[in-house]
């Protein structure tokens, strides 16, 4: 590893530094400096109260250099506020943090970094009008006024790129990229900035199975070379690998503390959800009914211009769960756009039972009765500043029962979105709450929960449960297997191979724009789907 | 009566434009030194350009018992004629106007245009280029008249030179005014004119060139540019405020319309006595028949 | 006789240009900082008092430009004060801004002025040779010297914005202030500086006005150009030379009105005048195939804590 | 941190006295500088207008513009779009106001004053709609558009009341005001009170305030233009067209700021002449903004805003001071009170506060 330019290794050496050499390296050297590596952490009865919530309810938390440390909990449970406050985003009420003993006040993210933190963000924290590069750059000059050199930026990321075998395009604009590169870029950032706590909050969510077990090698090592780890996550299996401690949250309380060698993921499960969870298969069907969506030779240009779909053809049939499998950025984001109505189709046919929708609007298309839960659940699928009932009615606000003779029924709608809270368990304040309140696993709850009670004859689900925890996702499962019984035609988009193959009655692998195969229940497993994944046919 | 009379002031801009609004206000002031300080008080409201705030102050002057209320601006005609007939103690007046619908309203009207009669002269038999620009600020009311007399007096004079409109848009806006006296030079115009504040930009540009002249109006103007000013025509309404007191001191409140023309001295013309050379005896005498002309009525402006 | 029209219109346009670029590029850091300043004609008008209230006094040119600027930068951090750290609406702060400078403007000068006065202020420069040459001699080589600074600045905007640490800082806390924030950059103290810098440079469009248009200052002298400048940042799309182009289509506009008017026309003088406001809705309509978004956190005040 | 209902009103109370008394205090200095007195200044400033009908009626004289206007803005605010084009909406739709008063045949009045009023509407719609199209279709930056539109509406306005329009007393007499004729006295607005200016216009305000509330909250186009300028992208998703709400928000908005303009006309000036606004394009933006954008918040925001208006005129005279200071005082109310705003509605800032004012004191 000698000469690298990555200043990521010299992280955990603190003795090394004087290794960057070279008179360029030296704003890295100043953005790097940190008095000294954090041995010890500890996080002492956090108190963290926000209006009407209480986050955080004397949480206390332990990590020691190399320990990585999971933290789990149901959406809404409190990690991400916990870890805010590390990270200086939000001040905690009451309690203190002390590194290697000592009581440190982190005012501010900078701060954060200054003290050796880093944090890779749930929600991403990426500027999305800036390139890959500029991103990056933002953090490695924070401090500087002109100096700027964004081929030595470039040149750190594709050399960390490879190391972590994290695909990224430098040169793209964030916004051009799929949710999945964008978590890619995320993690490149926290690792070209370089820490020794790495703070990771749900960095998985959107990543490939083969991205996460990279990933989880290199943060393995990581830990070994003495960097400490808080891994939060969903997804059991992944703690399981990871982690070596675990911190269960529940209503802003710690609920338990313990080794992940003691437990497997069933009783993770348990511990997380208090109670058993037990995520849906689906059987296989002996029949199954007409086409309902139908794609024929579909062409659709992404936001770079370029063809994102390249002649895509699929049918899904009534009572049937059709998967997509991919790579996030292979065209998956264009599709359902496509189908929805938001992307113009620039070749192609698009039918709903042989109607044919093609380039109508989507409002045209909502009422071809297309469900669609979309990739981009804050922006996209719910309006923030809008209440949670205002956001339930979303796609029937203009006809009766809520509105008649001209007018929103104000009583009708509140009854509505209550039931639908309660069905649902959306976890909120209230129903006239706002959406952006809400943490993203309920915010998709309120966007299954519209889409699905309009009783669509499709339903098109982009990422459906992405950042749920385990028993919200149980939950979604349960829906899709529903809508499938009552012979629903339902597309489902996912890179969760386990969610697939449990789901699903086909799945299609699309690969740069193109259906690669499409295969049955049987046919599919986790290595036929992998190879495809990649682009390996045949 | 010897008590105090109060007089107010309702002008559209400031009392230190170097034009209209200050006219006015000097000529009160005029009155008020003669009359003394005892006799008369005055108030003013500046920037009263919209017609709202200034009905605000005509009300509220009204209410507070002044007994001449003078609304420097043909804007402020409509509102003096809902107004006046509620307060018809008080005096109120307003010009440039004719119409006197109360009777206790005085409308005054500057005949602009014989001035401009007279500048025009001067700027005909002046240029050399035979071309002269006017800087106007919205062709309307004063500044039609201003240039309709402007026009024909250097015409009159000079059967050839070529007078140039050009308008800002805008009555205050005198860096636009500044532009346009610039454009005009570049054009070739060697002596401009120009009336309302916002001429005042336009006259400090002609300091930047030598041998530009340039014609006030309003006020006298000489102290902006004391090397290019050749003369001015002022409005002297320390008269018009005079004859409304009297009038009203003799029992007529109003109804009454004032014209202020070279005859009753409501005009004068100044010349820039440090440019005494550039005029020669043979212009100002020239000039000075025409005045004559207008004063008895045999030279008449054609105002259509 | 047409190049001679030529002449005389890019003549007079370019200095006209001038105080639409520099309190232009001002109101682009703002914006790009996400924060918009409707307050700049408000600063313009208080810089153009202070310009020539202190060449009036000091006959020094330089001092009046500079003093202008320091008055601006004051506004500046008020502006910044009332909506970066007491996350005022801009909207309204900017209106108050705007107000405060013209009564302030406009009160000092009645104090301390009290009328019409002139000043020498800063004059065209005529450039040796360059400035002899035929037809290009007269347009771009007679101006005064703040001419071509700003001319200069263009570029220099241009580097600081695109390609420097703080430029790159302030394009990101104008879009995404939260991703900055996790990466270590102040967004209030970038936004503050951009703000201080912003009235820096409205502060110097209005003395511009002053010294070396007007030679004189007036109530209200400004006449709405400040509102026109952040009219026109928006027309540049937040780019330096879009700005400039921006500034340079209005003020040509206006010079050939102007021009079109000297020259005599039969049509109502109101047409003439219109001509460039309504010339740049055209143009702009006709660009608008360009992506750029802007800065999207404009007009949104940046609290850590805050969400949704 | 518990805290009661009364304590937090007491101290949102006192954040607005201590922002007010910034502003005014910063005021104190340029009242001296001008040697006058702040203190008597200020107290006729906030007690002369509410002391007697003339005050009294004169603030609402001011508030019945600003309000419609003000709800104009609201709806394109809400709506996503910025409308800074009042001013020239106004004038246009005072303009089409006068032209169906003056040139339409003698008809009931009531009839007449609802076609003055519907085409001021439109007026003033259209040309806002001028500004909602190109920003819809041609991405045409609506501050940009509404400001150039501002300059060309005043240059229209003029144009037509100094030309085809003008007053033919004008012309008969050669003194040429831009003013059209005055207004036929039965189209009038009938005064409130006598002795007064205020008008029935207020009335029509409130009722239009009523009437954008409902039309916003209650109705599912309302429910449209506010989604779309909360998130266009969720506004899409949900099958709204958008291009199609930005325009029409900015119709509607450019409306009321025509209706704003005939009422004027109808109510005040009875007739269109110079500098028919004082302003209220722009006032209106603070209004409906210090209102929070809601209908029901605008009444008392442009209420409390004819009062800064009126009081600071009525200071000015009797102190006499120069005009312009009244422009400086409202200005620094206005920075004053809206940086307090954010310690009102919210909590956590609130908190901020304390903690620091604590951190203070030790
Ligand atoms: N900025 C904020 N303002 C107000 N309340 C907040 C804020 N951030 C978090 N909360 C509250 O804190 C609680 C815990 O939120 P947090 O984000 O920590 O949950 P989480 O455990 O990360 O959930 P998830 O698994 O969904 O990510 C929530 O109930 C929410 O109401
Ligand atoms: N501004 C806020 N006001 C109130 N509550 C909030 C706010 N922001 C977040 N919360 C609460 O914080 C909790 C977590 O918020 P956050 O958005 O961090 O969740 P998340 O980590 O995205 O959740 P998920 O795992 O479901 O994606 C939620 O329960 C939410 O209700
Ligand atoms: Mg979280
Ligand atoms: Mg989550």
């Amino acid at each position: 590893m000698r000469g690298d330019i990555s200043p990521f290794p010299h992280h955990y050496h603190v003795g090394r530094r004087d290794r960057i050499r070279g008179a360029e390296t030296a704003l890295l050297q100043r953005n790097l400096f940190m008095p000294e590596a954090i041995q010890h952490l500890a996080m002492q009865h956090i108190v963290k109260r926000f209006p009407g919530v209480l986050a955080c309810d004397r949480i206390s938390i332990e990590l020691r250099a190399g320990e990585i440390l999971a933290i789990l909990g149901e959406n809404g449970a409190g990690k991400t506020t916990l870890m805010n406050i590390l990270y200086g985003l939000y001040h905690p009420d009451e309690g203190q943090i002390l590194i290697n003993g000592r009581a440190v006040k982190i005012e501010t993210p900078r701060h954060a970094c200054e003290l050796g933190i880093g944090m890779v963000h749930q929600h991403f924290m990426l500027v999305p009008n800036l390139t890959v590069v500029e991103n990056v750059a933002l953090g490695l000059y924070n401090r500087a006024i002109f100096h700027l050199d964004l081929n030595r930026v470039r040149k750190i990321i594709l050399d960390i790129s490879q190391k972590y075998r994290l695909a990224v395009k430098p040169d793209a604009y964030v916004w051009q990229l799929s949710v999945g590169e964008q978590q890619r870029v995320e993690l490149i950032k926290a690792l070209c900035l370089g820490a020794n706590l790495l703070v990771l909050d749900e960095p998985t969510a959107a990543l490939t199975p083969q991205e996460t077990d990279e990933l989880i090698a290199q943060l393995k090592e990581m830990a070994r070379q003495g960097c400490s780890i808080i891994f939060i996550s969903h997804k059991l299996n992944e703690v399981k690998a990871l982690s070596s401690h675990i911190c269960v949250l529940r209503n802003g309380q710690v609920v338990y503390n313990g080794n992940t060698s003691e437990h497997s993921v069933e009783t993770l499960a348990e511990k997380m959800a208090g109670r058993e969870v037990k995520l849906p298969i689906s059987r296989e069907k002996a029949a199954y009914g007409e086409d309902v969506l139908a794609l024929q030779d579909v062409w659709a240009k992404g936001d770079q211009g370029t063809f994102a779909l390249q002649g895509v053809s699929l049918t899904v049939r009534a009572g049937e769960i059709l998967g997509i499998a991919g790579v996030s950025g292979n065209g998956q984001r264009e599709l359902a756009d496509a189908i929805s109505g938001l992307r113009r189709v620039e070749k192609g046919h698009i039918f709903v039972e042989h109607a044919e929708i093609t380039n109508l609007t989507p409002q045209q298309i909502i009422n071809h009765n297309l469900g669609y839960v979309p990739e981009d659940r804050l922006h996209e699928g719910t309006i923030p500043s809008f209440s949670i009932s205002e956001n339930m009615i979303m796609k029937n606000y203009d006809r009766p029962p809520m509105t008649r003779s001209g007018f929103l029924q104000q009583k009708t709608i509140s009854l509505y979105a209550q039931e639908l809270v309660n069905k649902f368990q959306v976890k909120c304040p209230g129903i006239y709450s706002s959406c952006a309140s809400l943490s993203g696993g309920n915010i998709q709850k309120v966007i299954l929960a519209r889409e699905l009670t309009r009783n669509p004859k499709i339903l098109v689900a982009a990422y459906p449960t992405r950042g749920l925890d385990i028993g919200a996702t149980e939950y979604v499962h349960y829906r899709l297997l529903e809508a499938r019984e009552a012979n629903k035609a339902v597309l489902v988009i996912s890179e969760e191979l386990d969610e697939l193959l449990n789901i699903c009655d086909r799945i299609a692998v699309i690969y740069e724009g193109k259906i690669l195969k499409i295969l049955s229940k049987h046919e599919a497993n986790k290595s036929s789907l992998g190879l495809l994944m990649a682009g390996v046919t045949g | 009566a010897d008590e105090k009379i109060k007089v107010a002031l309702v002008i559209p801009s400031t009392i230190d434009d170097m034009a209209w609004s200050q006219a006015m206000y000097e000529g009160i002031k005029a009155v008020q030194a003669e009359l003394g300080e005892d006799k008369m008080e005055v108030a003013v409201s500046e920037r009263l350009w919209n017609a709202v705030d200034a009905g605000a102050a005509i009300r509220e002057y009204a209410l507070q018992g002044y007994q001449l209320i003078i609304a420097h601006g043909a804007q402020y005609q409509s509102l003096l004629n809902e107004i006046a007939p509620e307060f018809p103690k008080i005096s109120f007046a307003y010009g440039t106007g004719f119409a006197t619908e109360s009777p206790n309203i005085f409308a005054y009207d500057p005949h602009a245009q014989e001035g401009a009669y007279l500048l025009g002269m001067i700027a005909g038999l002046k240029t050399k280029s035979n071309i002269i620009g006017i800087v106007g600020p919205v062709e309307a009311g004063d500044a039609i008249k201003f240039n309709k007399g402007f026009v024909q007096g250097a015409k009159a004079v000079n059967p050839n030179v070529d007078v140039r409109i050009a308008y800002t848009g805008s009555f205050g806006d005198l860096v636009a005014a500044a532009e346009i006296a610039r454009t005009h030079i570049k054009a070739g115009a060697d002596v401009l004119t120009g009336s309302s504040q916002q001429s005042v930009g336009a006259i400090n540009v002609t300091k930047e060139f030598d041998k530009l002249f340039w014609l006030s109006t309003d006020m006298n103007q000489v102290s902006i540019s004391p090397k290019t000013v050749l003369a001015a025509q002022v409005y002297n309404f320390k008269d018009t405020v005079k004859t409304m007191l009297d009038s009203r001191a003799a029992g007529e409140l109003g109804g009454k319309h004032l014209e202020l023309s070279f005859a009753n001295n409501g005009l004068s013309l100044v010349y820039n006595e440090e440019l005494a050379a550039e005029i020669g005896d043979d212009i100002k005498a020239k000039v000075e028949e025409a005045k004559g002309k207008l004063v008895d009525g045999s030279l008449k402006i054609n105002m259509e | 006789m047409l190049l001679e029209a030529i002449t005389v219109i890019i003549s007079t346009a370019i200095p006209l240009s001038v105080s639409f670029i520099l309190a232009g590029l001002g109101e682009m850091f703002n914006q790009r900082a996400g924060t918009f300043n409707l307050g700049v004609e408000g600063i313009m008008l208080l810089g153009a008092f202070t310009g020539f209230y202190t060449v009036h006094h000091l006959h020094s040119n330089v001092l009046g430009l500079l003093a202008a600027m320091a008055v601006g930068a004051v506004m500046g951090l008020l502006m910044a004060v009332s909506v970066i750290t007491f996350k005022a609406t801009q909207g309204i702060a900017g209106i108050g801004l705007y107000m405060v400078g013209w009564g302030i403007s406009g009160t000092l000068f009645r104090i301390y002025v009290g009328g019409i006065t002139s000043i020498e202020g800063i004059t065209a420069l005529h450039i040796p040779v360059l400035s002899t040459l035929p037809v290009v001699g007269a347009m771009f080589f007679q101006h005064d010297i703040v001419v071509y600074i700003t001319f200069l600045l263009i570029p220099l905007a241009w580097y600081v914005l695109f390609k420097t640490a703080w430029g790159l800082k302030v394009r990101a806390i104008g879009t995404t202030p939260r991703a900055a924030d996790t990466l270590g950059v102040s967004v209030e103290r970038i936004r503050y500086q951009c703000l201080i810098l912003g009235g820096m440079m409205a502060g110097l469009a209005g003395a511009y006005l002053s010294i070396c248009q007007a030679h004189m200052f007036a109530d209200n002298i400004t006449a709405g150009r400040g509102f026109i400048a952040v009219a026109l940042v928006y027309f540049g799309k937040w780019h330096p030379v879009g700005i400039m182009g921006g500034a340079l289509l209005f003020s040509l506009a206006h010079s050939l009105q102007r021009f079109i008017q000297v020259y005599g026309i039969n049509f109502p003088y109101e047409f003439a005048v219109v001509f460039p406001y309504v010339l740049v809705i055209i143009v702009l309509a006709l660009s608008h195939k360009s992506k750029d978004a802007g800065p999207t956190a404009l007009g949104t005040p940046y609290e850590r804590e805050f969400r949704g | 941190m518990k805290t009661t209902f009364t304590q937090r009103l007491g101290f949102k109370i006192l954040i607005v006295v201590a922002a007010l008394m910034a502003a005014l205090l910063s005021g104190a200095v340029l009242f001296l500088l001008a040697g006058a007195n702040p203190l008597q200044a200020y107290f006729v400033m906030f007690t002369k207008p509410l002391n007697g009908v003339f005050g009294l009626t004169e603030i609402l004289v001011r508030a019945t513009p600003l309000m419609i206007v003000a709800l104009g803005i609201a709806i394109s605010f809400r709506s996503g779009i910025l409308n800074i084009g009042g001013e020239g909406q106004i004038l246009i739709g005072a303009i089409i106001g006068a032209a169906v008063a003056l040139y339409l045949p003698a008809m009931p009045k009531h009839l007449h004053l609802t076609l003055i009023f519907a085409a001021s509407f439109l007026g003033g719609a259209i040309w806002g709609g001028i500004a909602g199209w190109m920003r819809a279709y041609f991405a045409v930056n609506e501050i940009l558009s509404t400001v150039m539109l501002n300059y060309i509406a005043i240059q229209v306005y003029t144009f037509l009341i100094r030309g085809p329009m003008i007053d033919p007393q004008e012309i008969k007499y050669g003194t040429g005001v831009p003013q059209t004729a005055a207004l036929p006295r039965e189209l009038w607005l009938d005064k409130l009170i006598p002795g007064a200016r205020l008008h029935t216009g207020i009335i029509l305000a409130v009722i239009l305030a009523v009437l954008v509330y409902l039309f916003l909250w209650k109705t599912p186009v309302g429910y449209r233009m506010r989604a779309v300028g909360a998130e266009v992208k969720a506004s899409k998703y949900a099958g709204i067209n958008v291009p199609k709400y930005l325009f029409f928000a900015m119709f509607l908005s450019g409306g009321f700021s025509g209706l704003a303009g005939a009422v004027e006309v109808c109510g005040v000036h009875h007739r269109g002449l110079e500098s028919l606004s004082a302003g209220y394009g722009f006032s209106g933006i603070v209004v409906a903004l210090f209102g929070a954008l809601h209908p029901l918040g605008i009444i008392p925001a442009s209420i409390l805003f004819g009062l800064l208006i009126i009081g600071a005129d009525m200071m000015q005279r009797s102190v006499e001071v120069p005009a312009s200071i009244i422009m400086a005082i409202q200005g620094l109310i206005i920075l004053a009170l809206v940086s307090s705003q954010v310690f009102l509605s919210q909590e956590q800032m609130r908190l901020k506060l304390v903690k620091l004012l604590l951190f203070w004191k030790k």
